[in-house]
């Protein structure tokens, strides 16, 4: 369709789950409570609806001249001339892209747990909350203004909030929510510090005004390093980054296709995006960019290390989801927007996909911890499939839309920070490392879990209604990276040549570099290629024993199971020692005894000095009589005295 | 040296204060009523003298202490009636013992 | 000249008799001591040529108080008792002599007016004119009156048996 | 305007509190009929007024005036008049105090002294946001406190001779100082007015007296400061609000604490521009310590009542620094926090309340996992605590962010930025004593003793609708009140050259 995309029509893309929202949350809970698959299948024909429109939007952005659409805009909060906020949209190809992410994501997951959360209770809070998530996402991803921006920010925040804690009965699970939304509202608190900063100084909030101002130099200075670092602060909180992390592995108590779209593909990726959408702000201050690339960096091999020693099949993907996020953070900070968000693409697909097989994996044996399962590859061959194909892609190797996308941050890791490049490449060992761990403790081997479970005797493959997206999101996987084979992707996304199709397939191959023996791409699947094996040699092939190696590297294990004591350092030492036990306990103190003591205070001396002056009312009238005499004497004393 | 009016305010002041070491110290209601009628006496005389001594002519101070002995006259019966029933209700009339509008 | 003998003599025996009401343990012995005192009294209104204040003095205070109280005495039996004195001798002692000292000390120090012409005698025709006479006292006669009529009723009521 | 509305406003629940007190033989029903009626009719004019506000630039600062000679020796007159600042705040009360009445529906204790009193705490309110005499203004002040001390003394629960005792003691305190400023401000004024509009035209510097006028402004100042309440003397709010009814616990946190904010705008900052510029560092700070402390203290709190009450001490620690912030856009949202403060603490009340009532229990350590048994109420309870910790699309987050955007980029008070970035501190709290709370009372296994429990009735679904559909709208459309807020800040920023 070359028309292009009427506005009503851009707006109805992240009204459309916003509706289904109100419909489920104010019709259907109240009203249709027995008939459960009502609210799944408004959800996702919503869902579906912005996604055909988003596809809409992604042709007739691609078939505009600037790749970028005008879209008018209402005023949101206006006192005349003193402040003006706008509420607009943003269409340009970094939207378009996020837009099918998100949208296509969504659908999948939406449709998976149809099955996944079968015979839940309440289940229209599900698709309600789902809604409201895959709204605010959009919104997000769309809105031109950044303190609007920041509304859909927190409101993504708050539906991950609602979502993790879905089985509130269970206190790990309304924990675990706390935990989350403090911490990313910790992060939250830079990004707002960073917009009042941004509003005061240059007076708008409107994000391609402030592209503008950064470009042309007006915003520069530690102003502008200060307001990207509080930006930076926000992506950090949300998206799991080194200081913030510690909320993701527990967020992994809420649902499986919760943990698959916000927790893997969406909204940690909303972190990314801000950075990508406020690129021109870090490009022009190198201590901003050199944060981003050190935090990402670093992050990817701190949480890949996490990643090698868990025994919850969720917590390994959560940690190298952490860890993939670092490989983006990295590449935004070292290549730019292109290779972070091409990362992205890729990433959301075949993270999504691992996170909806081990939902069928638990679905099948009712538990998520790897040492109770094993050999479920003769019985559940598509689960069994379509894992392998996004642990291959995950791990990078060739044809796989891992490679594509890491190779690139690789390439543009090491003629500016050769440092992170090697720690990058240590990374990508350990990723191919823990991940094939996961394959082979799950798959390969025989079924080690007790089968006295409350699950039906033997583990069985899950319903098709499961299995249909897996096998989607596992085509996507395969195929996203080719997109970009001729660099058509990151040329979309401004910058970057583009190059034949056959010529770019083996580019890497051929292409060596200074300072280095062989052909990047070579080394990069190399290392893969060992982890690989590593992980077969102990976990299917039994050459080393684990238990050795575990009592050889003690100390680190240790380390690495213990999160690095983070989570202690931060709930028992800052939160409870310091903060409640200490400063709140003893502000408490100050004000219940000091203020308060000194207000009962006052009240207990009157009382006490009322009864002293009593005794002196003997109830003699003589001792009175003297008292007057003594007073008229006094008197006329002071007088002469006085003269 | 001449009766002057300094005299008569000496004499009234020291029958006055005896009047009232009498009044403040004794036990026994009468006494002190007793004393308190010569604290009166005392500043009769106070009176009479002021009215000889400064406004001979208007007598002011004479008319003032016949108003005065009144009083003192009213003071007496009622005090007298109230010792009489206190005595009657309490068997004593000793002021120490009389001392219910205390703490 | 005599006039001054009679003053100090006066003024002697009124001290006396008021210091023996205050001292005398039998407190009959006080109430004769306090008539004596009252006489004395008298004496020195005639000295102040007050005759007729004399005379009223005698009447009421020896006639009408002195008896009333010597009544009271012999009716709440007070002789056996005596009259005994509470544990704020010293003190109110002290504070009635500081009190005499003041005064006599403020008095003296004062100019008194004092007019050198001698006193209208007799003072009974002056002082009717005065008490009856138009611009005279007369309503302040009449609240006496009421006074001592509502007194009369009072010590009545107070006294009367339950 | 001839028709005089307000005075009607202000009178029809007194008429209604000499109906229900006076009327013999009304049963109980009929009482809260006409309670019911006669706080409906004052919000239905409230709202044709805030319709009929005449929002234009141009338009004067003060419509619907009434001024009719009260005591011409003093100069005294009953002057009433409202503006953008007032007039959302007496649609706020008017509100509250007809869904006051809807809470205390249940109420059965001597129903009749109980609605009489409960009327006569709105009139004063009213009475207090809509005169513009200093004399008129004080008499309303201080005729709150009696009905304020009924109320929590006798329907009170917990240590409730207590709190009302100290609530008349403080609130007692606050007044004897603030009339001392009018007096101040009385006889410093040559011609000797008491009007706030007079006043505040004439230029007080020239004048001064036997008094200087930072004396009056920290007189008047600290009596507000009580009512506010700023930190050291805040200590009345937690007890009242733990041991008042829940109806009147409603009205406290809703329109009483916004008394305070509201006189120092109109009085303090209005009328003393030069003392208010010269002392903002001053009250910045404790405006900063009032948030950080007060929401510190909250996460300490064990009894669901006295959280929320602590909680109402940080969030009036944002308007206080919207106030002295003292640029446009700060004041504007000082006015818009303390209207959005009104429902969403009003509304936490309520449903504080109605938990309190049906599980008999207000220790937060001995409730737990309710939301199985409650689930309306829990639901209910989630929204009114996002409003509180300021998520977006409720008006907690378009008030606080107001007052951020404002406070941040004023350039009348340095050093504005450091306070603004301390108050953020007091979201982030908010955040977390708001989950602990829920988490504590709401998630977690279902308690077996709680499974009696019965969930929110049908009249207790309505009035939390109402709230709720408020909270909502000023949060998704904040222009609704901030035109109208706009209107009457703009002659004050002024003053700030805001």
């Amino acid at each position: 369709m070359e028309t292009v995309i009427p506005n009503e029509l851009v707006w109805l893309i992240f009204l459309l789950p916003l509706l289904s929202f109100a419909v489920i949350s104010l019709i259907l809970r109240p009203f249709f409570s027995n008939k459960p698959r009502l609210s799944g299948y408004i959800s996702i024909s919503a869902i579906f609806g912005s996604f055909i429109l988003s596809i809409w939007a992604l042709t007739s952005i691609l078939s505009a001249p600037s790749h970028e659409l005008a879209i008018p805009d209402f005023n949101w909060l206006v006192i005349d001339s003193a402040i003006t906020i706008h509420l607009g949209l943003i269409m340009d190809s970094l939207t378009a892209v996020m837009l099918i992410v998100v949208t296509l994501v969504s659908l999948m997951i939406q449709m998976y747990s149809q099955g996944y959360m079968q015979g839940d209770p309440s289940y229209h809070r599900y698709y309600a909350y789902m809604s409201l998530f895959t709204a605010s996402m959009l919104g997000l991803v769309m809105v031109d203004n950044l303190l609007i921006m920041f509304v859909f920010w927190e409101l993504v925040g708050l539906c991950s909030y609602l979502l993790i804690g879905f089985w509130f009965h269970r206190p790990a699970a309304a924990n675990a929510a706390k935990k989350a939304f403090i911490v990313t509202r910790i992060g939250d608190f830079g990004f707002l510090a960073a917009i009042l900063l941004l509003l005061s100084k240059t007076g708008t909030l409107d994000i391609a005004q402030l592209h503008s101002l950064a470009i042309a130099g007006t915003l520069a200075g530690t102003v502008l390093t200060l307001a990207a670092i509080g930006i930076f602060l926000g992506a950090v909180g949300k998206s799991a980054q080194f200081p913030l992390h510690v909320w993701l592995p527990d967020a992994m108590e809420g649902p499986t296709p919760v943990s698959a779209l916000i927790h893997a593909a969406t909204m940690v990726a909303a972190g990314v995006f801000l950075v990508a959408r406020m690129f021109p702000l870090f490009e022009h201050s190198e201590v901003a960019l050199l944060t981003v690339a050190i935090i990402g960096g670093l992050t990817a091999i701190f949480a890949a290390t996490m990643g090698l020693v868990m025994t919850d099949i969720k917590r390994v993907l959560a940690y190298s989801t952490i860890s993939q996020l670092g490989y983006m953070m990295l590449g935004l900070g070292v290549g730019g927007i292109a290779i972070g968000i091409f990362h992205l693409f890729n990433h959301a697909f075949f993270k999504a996909l691992l996170f909806l097989g081990a939902g069928s994996v638990s679905h099948a044996t009712g538990t998520f911890d790897m040492r109770q399962m094993g050999g479920l590859r003769k019985v559940m061959p598509w689960t069994y499939a379509t894992f392998l194909i996004a642990s291959l892609s995950i791990a990078g190797i060739w044809p796989l839309a891992g490679f594509w996308s890491k190779d690139e941050i690789l390439l543009s890791s090491i003629n500016n920070q050769p440092i992170l490049f090697y720690l990058a490449m240590v990374t990508v060992f350990m990723t191919a490392f823990y991940m094939f761990r996961v394959v082979f403790l799950t798959f390969g081997g025989q079924y080690r879990g007790d089968n006295s479970g409350s699950h039906s005797a033997r583990p069985h493959e899950s319903p098709s209604v499961m299995i249909m997206p897996m096998v989607v999101l596992a085509v996507l996987a395969v195929g996203s990276g080719w997109l970009n084979v001729t660099g058509g992707f990151s040329q979309f996304l401004g910058g970057g040549e583009t190059r034949g199709f056959f010529e770019g397939l083996f580019h890497g191959f051929t292409h060596t570099l200074p300072g280095l023996p062989i052909p990047l791409a070579w080394i990069s699947l190399i290392l893969a290629g060992l982890g690989i094996l590593l992980a077969y040699a102990i976990y299917s092939a039994r050459w080393l024993s684990a238990e050795r190696i575990t009592r050889l590297f003690a100390p680190l294990h240790m380390l690495f199971s213990r999160k690095y004591w983070f989570d202690e350092l931060y709930e028992h030492i800052i939160a409870r020692i310091v903060l409640l036990k200490g400063l709140f306990a003893g502000l408490k103190f100050f004000d219940s005894r000091g203020i308060d003591g000194a207000v009962n205070g006052i009240a207990r001396t009157t009382v006490a000095t009322g009864r002293v002056i009593r005794k002196a009312q003997t109830g003699q009238l003589q001792l009175y009589g003297m008292f007057i005499i003594l007073g008229v004497v006094a008197i006329i004393l002071a007088m002469y005295l006085s003269g | 040296m001449s009766l002057g009016l300094e005299h008569y305010l000496v004499l009234s002041a020291a029958l006055f204060s005896i009047g009232l070491y009498g009044a403040l110290t004794k036990r026994s209601a009468v006494v002190i009523l007793m004393s308190i009628e010569l604290m009166l006496n005392a500043t009769n005389i106070a009176l009479v003298a002021f009215s000889r001594y400064i406004v001979p002519v208007l007598l002011t101070g004479q008319v003032f202490t016949i108003f005065s002995i009144v009083v003192a006259a009213a003071e007496a019966t009622v005090g007298l009636a109230i010792i009489m029933a206190i005595y009657r209700s309490r068997e004593t009339i000793d002021t120490t013992k009389i001392d219910l509008m205390k703490w | 000249m005599g006039l001054e003998i009679a003053f100090w003599v006066l003024a002697v025996v009124a001290i006396a008799a008021a210091l023996a009401v205050v001292t005398l343990r039998n407190v009959f012995r006080a109430a004769l001591s306090l008539i004596l005192c009252f006489l004395a009294v008298a004496g020195i209104f005639v000295t102040l040529s007050a005759d007729f204040l004399a005379a009223v003095q005698i009447l009421i205070y020896v006639g009408a108080i002195a008896v009333l109280i010597i009544l009271a005495i012999m009716l709440t039996r007070e002789v056996e008792r005596g009259s005994l004195s509470n544990k704020l001798v010293v003190p109110v002692l002290i504070s009635a002599i500081l009190f005499f000292g003041v005064a006599t000390f403020a008095m003296l120090n004062t100019s008194w007016p004092v007019v050198s012409l001698p006193p209208a005698e007799p003072t009974t025709a002056l002082l009717a004119s005065k008490l009856f006479g138009e611009d005279g006292f007369i309503l302040t006669v009449e609240i006496a009156a009421i006074l001592l009529l509502a007194t009369i009723i009072g010590a009545i009521t107070i006294v009367r048996e339950k | 305007m001839d028709f005089n509305y307000l005075t009607i406003i202000i009178f029809l629940p007194l008429a209604g509190a000499a109906i229900i007190a006076l009327v013999p033989g009304l049963s109980s029903r009929l009482i809260r009929y006409v309670a019911a009626i006669f706080t409906l009719v004052p919000l239905a004019i409230s709202l044709g007024l805030f319709a009929a506000f005449d929002r234009s630039a141009g338009a004067e600062v003060f419509q619907f005036q009434e001024k009719v000679s009260w005591i011409p020796a003093i100069n005294a007159n009953y002057h009433l008049g409202v503006d953008g600042l007032s007039l959302p705040l007496v649609v706020l009360m008017a509100l509250l105090g007809f869904l006051a009445v809807l809470i205390s529906w249940k109420i059965n204790l001597r129903v009749r002294e109980y609605f009489a009193w409960l009327l006569l705490l709105e009139t004063s309110i009213l009475g207090v946001f809509v005169s513009l005499d200093l004399l008129l203004f004080f008499i309303f002040w201080e005729i709150e406190i009696i009905p304020m001390y009924f109320l929590i003394s006798i329907w009170g629960a917990g240590r409730k001779e207590y709190s009302a005792m100290k609530y008349v003691l403080y609130t007692l305190f606050g007044g004897a100082l603030i009339l001392a400023g009018i007096l101040g401000l009385y006889f410093t004024t040559d011609p000797h007015s008491l009007s706030m509009v007079d006043i505040a035209q004439t230029d007080l510097a020239p004048l001064v007296t036997s008094i200087p006028l930072a004396a009056i402004f920290f007189l008047l100042l600290a009596g507000f400061a009580v009512k506010l309440p700023i930190i050291p003397l805040h200590t009345w709010l937690p007890d009242a609000h733990t041991d008042a009814p829940t109806a009147v616990s409603v009205i406290l946190a809703g329109t009483l604490i916004k008394m305070g904010g509201y006189a120092i705008i109109r009085i303090c900052v209005t009328i003393f521009p030069q003392a208010t510029q010269d002392y903002a560092p001053l009250l910045l700070t404790l405006a900063a310590v009032n948030v950080v402390y007060g929401a510190a203290v909250t996460l300490k709190q064990t009894d669901i009542k006295r959280l929320i009450a602590y909680s109402s001490i940080s969030h009036m620690g944002f308007v206080l620094l919207g106030i002295f912030a003292l640029s446009k856009v700060s004041l504007v949202g000082a006015g818009l926090q303390m209207f959005s403060h009104g429902i969403i603490t009003g509304l936490l009340f309520a449903v504080a309340g109605i938990v309190m009532h049906n599980t008999k229990e207000r220790n937060i350590a001995k409730l737990g996992g309710l939301a199985r048994q409650m689930p309306a109420i829990a639901v209910i309870f989630t929204i009114a605590g996002l409003g509180a910790m300021g998520v977006p699309s409720t008006s907690g987050f378009t008030a606080e962010v107001t007052i951020f955007l404002g406070a941040f980029s004023s350039n009348v008070v340095s050093g504005v930025p450091i306070f603004t970035i301390i108050c953020l501190l007091g979201i982030l709290l908010a955040a977390a004593y708001i989950l602990w709370l829920l988490q504590r009372v709401f998630f977690g296994p279902a308690l077996a003793k709680f499974n009696h429990v019965i969930d929110a009735d049908r009249l207790e679904k309505i009035y939390c609708a109402i709230f709720i559909a408020l909270i909502f709208l000023v949060g998704l459309y904040p222009m609704i009140l901030t035109d109208v807020i706009k209107t009457g800040i703009a002659p004050i920023a002024a003053l700030f050259g805001g």
